[in-house]
């Protein structure tokens, strides 16, 4: 009953074209590796979901692979722009990219609605502001006991989610530690889930109240260490912000954008310029 | 010691305004900055509460991204991302919101969407990130921002963030229950709103600086109040901590990249 | 800035007569030591709210403490019947009570919309059960994107909350673990909050993702070990099956009742039952 | 050994239906009995999760509450009571819930609440707890019960969990949407519903009883489907693993009043 494969056969099985994939991480546990091989693997016209889109999706817009983004915050965390992202939305290159706006408050309501099996999620969001009038999926409704004005977000439920964990046991049973964003709540949204992971262990040590995924809720589950890189594995390894200030400078042209892709992740492999190779 | 730049008293003077105990969701960057000075000069039971879910973080170096491992470490607790925004902001836990923008406009509203036009903007902005709940939910917002005439604008181009809408009791009509914008800080000056019209005006100005300064750097016929005061210059003791701040940061932040 | 104060001060200051109370626990870490305080200070017409009302809180209703009680399971866990307020419910002895009955999904979302601050509570809950016939309280809306009916709860905001917890560093933050049932959407709904604890330690060694309640959230702090027996506190001490198996026959008889709350939690004090006095 | 019980084969009857690798959503006392002992026999994969918060729970002896110690020590993770009926049994992850009743009626419906009427009950019962989602949101539900006249009723007094209401679609045309109750255990026979009408029709009989004893023993004129099943009798194994287990919950139990 092993949930385990190589991270390739994984995103092959489970991602297909048109498909909505949400690869989540609150700025920690960012599922690059995965991330680098839906670009290899050519995945084409994705809806992507995502509350903070980086610069892994900077790199999937960038390559053509995505038609849709719903998200809150697109930007490179602390340095400023995403210029892949920017072209597509100001430019339409390389190709034109729908947008499905909303508040990081929203996105994690909709998130958690669809977790909990609901249409939708109920907020006090987004009053006076003019994403209301710039996206039709942003409602409201009236409280039947005090008859106020409450926001509403339509449930976001992907065909796949992708997690980073630092810790799986052999049976797959998964557990995250730090700053767990939304990782739980995707998980549970989606209809099919992929989680790579830092380190295989016999047993789980997790606290009784930690962050676990059942063995059960797991699609597949694929052993990647240095997954999360240029990202950071709490306990594992640090951000590599000097990465992050140089893609600045390789995405803000197209050409050393292409270029930088083709030698890294295209033809070479990430691990090459992250460090030990990934099993 | 050389004498403090314009970005260094607008760090500091927006730290002198969070007062010891206050519980602050702090946006990145340099309210992020001004709120761990604060929190290391002359507040130091201030709660900092970051959107990554850290509630209680008091990192040694400023965060270059709103969920660096450092805020985790910290922190009194991380919850998740849901629930930081649902228990905690939603939940009427936080004084003050602190954010910072692309642009605002006379009436205190805040646009980090788009300039321009949201369908062919000429500028795509990273977007809303947790800020227009925060402007709705936090007790009061102080908003801190460099200034530009192409910043503080007649009138933003997106109102990502609701400040004072179109002014008067706009922001009452539709509905927010909190006080809104209650500061906005400058390298040059503080503007409060006027308790009335709520418009943006200028009630204190950072040492040196001339009113004609603020209003040719200023994207509306800018108004100054009946009183206006002087910022106290910084004082050697919180020139001295923010400078080490970025120090430390800029140590830690090369280093981590090997 | 401490919090902390002895208990029956910390129920005297912020308990009055006529209060919404909830003492939450999900058979674990219920905090008997506080329910008895109430029940010494003779506190009148209390509104009683909890998710599974049990022994302490057939003994505040024996006691004549309360006029109403909002819940969704009333009973001796693994035993039976709770006969105090059975004997209020079925005749009105000592006093009428007052119902309003929720199940435990819908209690959940009605702390969790409070905590939230929000005046409802979105669940898909209830259809076709009675109790919709018989809570008014029991609302339903339409999902403005799929126009399905879902069921609302209000949200309930009690005056008082009261938990106890394993652990608090001397500044008043509070680490509970093992099963944390509701304790933070209570602790976090309620405009006051009282927190008794096991132990006092000098820094929390919490698990980055535990259920921490930081002190600003807390009202105030009482040292009470022992405070949740006869449940338990994981960790410290087990659960007192037996002594929740001999509350069947003490609570049977009202005469044998008043014996044994006068013997015990008036008089005498609750500690010679259940060892170590408190502090 | 002693023949088994009657009780002991319902739980043993009970037990066999939870197949290998079910996601179980657990009541307290003879469901919670049944499904360990299935765990313990020929399903260990089976995850049992309790309404207090405890996922894939393995106790070593029956827990007396539904939250004891012995559940959360041995889960692979707990979450909050909260979290347990939003993400986990309302988010769908839930095949079978496994309930108990006071009251069940010829439609499947569950009566824990009140004996009698709601506003002057002749016995105030502990009440829904969990039941109604648990049996709105598990794809499918199984009851056990004791077989007495008083239990098995023509129309329970108080619906507390809807099973087929009227029969028919009533249960589909009031918007409830997984498949409901699939079978009543007792400790003489089996139920299960009419394909049609929902009627509980009995389809299986426990060894050694007869129709009388069942047509005696419940409180509507009952149907038995045209073909009827006996009961395996209980193995060793079972019956083994079952006393074994309530002998050390008995040890366990009177140890922790100390």
């Amino acid at each position: 009953m092993s949930k385990y494969s190589p991270l390739a056969d994984a995103i092959q099985t489970h991602i297909s074209d048109g498909d909505c994939v949400a690869l989540e991480g609150f700025t920690h546990l960012i599922p690059f590796a995965a991330g680098h091989e839906i670009i290899r693997q050519r995945i084409r016209d994705l809806t992507l979901v995502r509350m903070t889109p980086d610069l892994i999706y900077d790199q999937i817009i960038g390559m053509g692979c995505a038609r849709k983004l719903i998200f809150s915050w697109g930007g490179n965390p602390g340095v400023g722009s995403l210029h892949r992202f920017r072209d597509a939305v100001e430019n339409q290159y390389p190709n034109e990219i729908e947008i499905d706006e909303r508040s990081h408050a929203a996105m994690a309501a909709s998130y958690a609605a669809a977790a909990s099996g609901l249409p939708f999620g109920l907020l006090r969001g987004f009053v006076g502001s003019d994403l209301l009038a710039h996206n039709p999926n942003l409602k409201s409704i009236d409280c039947p006991y005090t008859g106020e004005r409450l926001a509403t977000v339509p449930a976001i439920r992907p065909d796949v989610a992708i997690i980073h964990a630092q810790q799986a046991d052999r049976v797959g049973n998964v557990h995250l530690w730090g700053i767990v964003g939304v990782q739980k709540e995707i998980a549970l949204a989606a209809k099919r889930v992929i989680v790579t992971v830092e380190e295989i262990v016999d047993k789980l040590d997790a606290p009784p109240n930690a962050c676990v995924i059942p063995a059960w809720v797991v699609t597949a589950i694929s052993h990647v260490p240095r997954g999360a890189k240029p990202s950071y594995a709490h306990g594992y390894y640090e951000r590599d912000n000097e990465f992050y200030r140089s893609w600045d400078a390789i995405s803000r042209s197209r050409d050393k954008f292409s270029a930088w892709m083709n030698q890294h992740i295209m033809r070479e492999s990430f691990e090459t310029l992250h460090g030990e190779p990934m099993l | 010691m050389t004498a403090a730049s314009p970005s260094e008293i607008m760090t500091i003077v927006a730290s002198r305004l969070l007062s010891n105990g206050t519980i602050c969701f702090v946006g990145i960057g340099i309210p992020s900055k001004a709120a761990n000075l604060a929190r290391l000069t002359h507040a130091p039971d201030l709660v900092l509460i970051y959107e990554s879910g850290t509630i209680g973080a008091r990192p040694e170096v400023f965060p270059l991204s709103i969920g660096d491992g450092e805020l985790a470490t910290t922190a009194d607790t991380v919850v998740s991302t849901t629930e930081i925004f649902s228990y905690w902001l939603q939940g009427g836990r936080v004084a003050v919101g602190f954010l910072g923008a692309a642009q605002v406009d006379r009436f205190a509203n805040l646009n980090s969407t788009v300039i321009g036009n949201y369908d062919s903007p000429k500028v795509r902005l990273p977007g809303a990130g947790g800020a227009p709940e925060i402007a709705a939910l936090a007790a009061e917002t102080f908003v801190i921002i460099e200034h530009d005439k192409r910043k503080l604008v007649e009138k933003v181009d997106f109102v990502t963030s609701a400040g004072f809408l179109d002014g008067g009791d706009s922001r009452q009509q539709r509905g927010i229950r909190n006080s809104g914008p209650s500061v906005i800080i400058t390298d040059l000056c503080c503007f409060r709103p006027h308790a009335e019209t709520k418009e943006l005006t200028v009630t204190q100005l950072h040492p040196g600086v001339t009113r004609e300064q603020v209003r040719n750097a200023t994207g509306w016929s800018v108004k100054f109040a009946d009183e206006i005061f002087e910022t106290e210059p910084p004082t050697e003791t919180e020139l001295d901590t923010l400078r080490d701040l970025e120090h430390r940061t800029e140590l830690a932040h090369r280093g981590s990249g090997a």
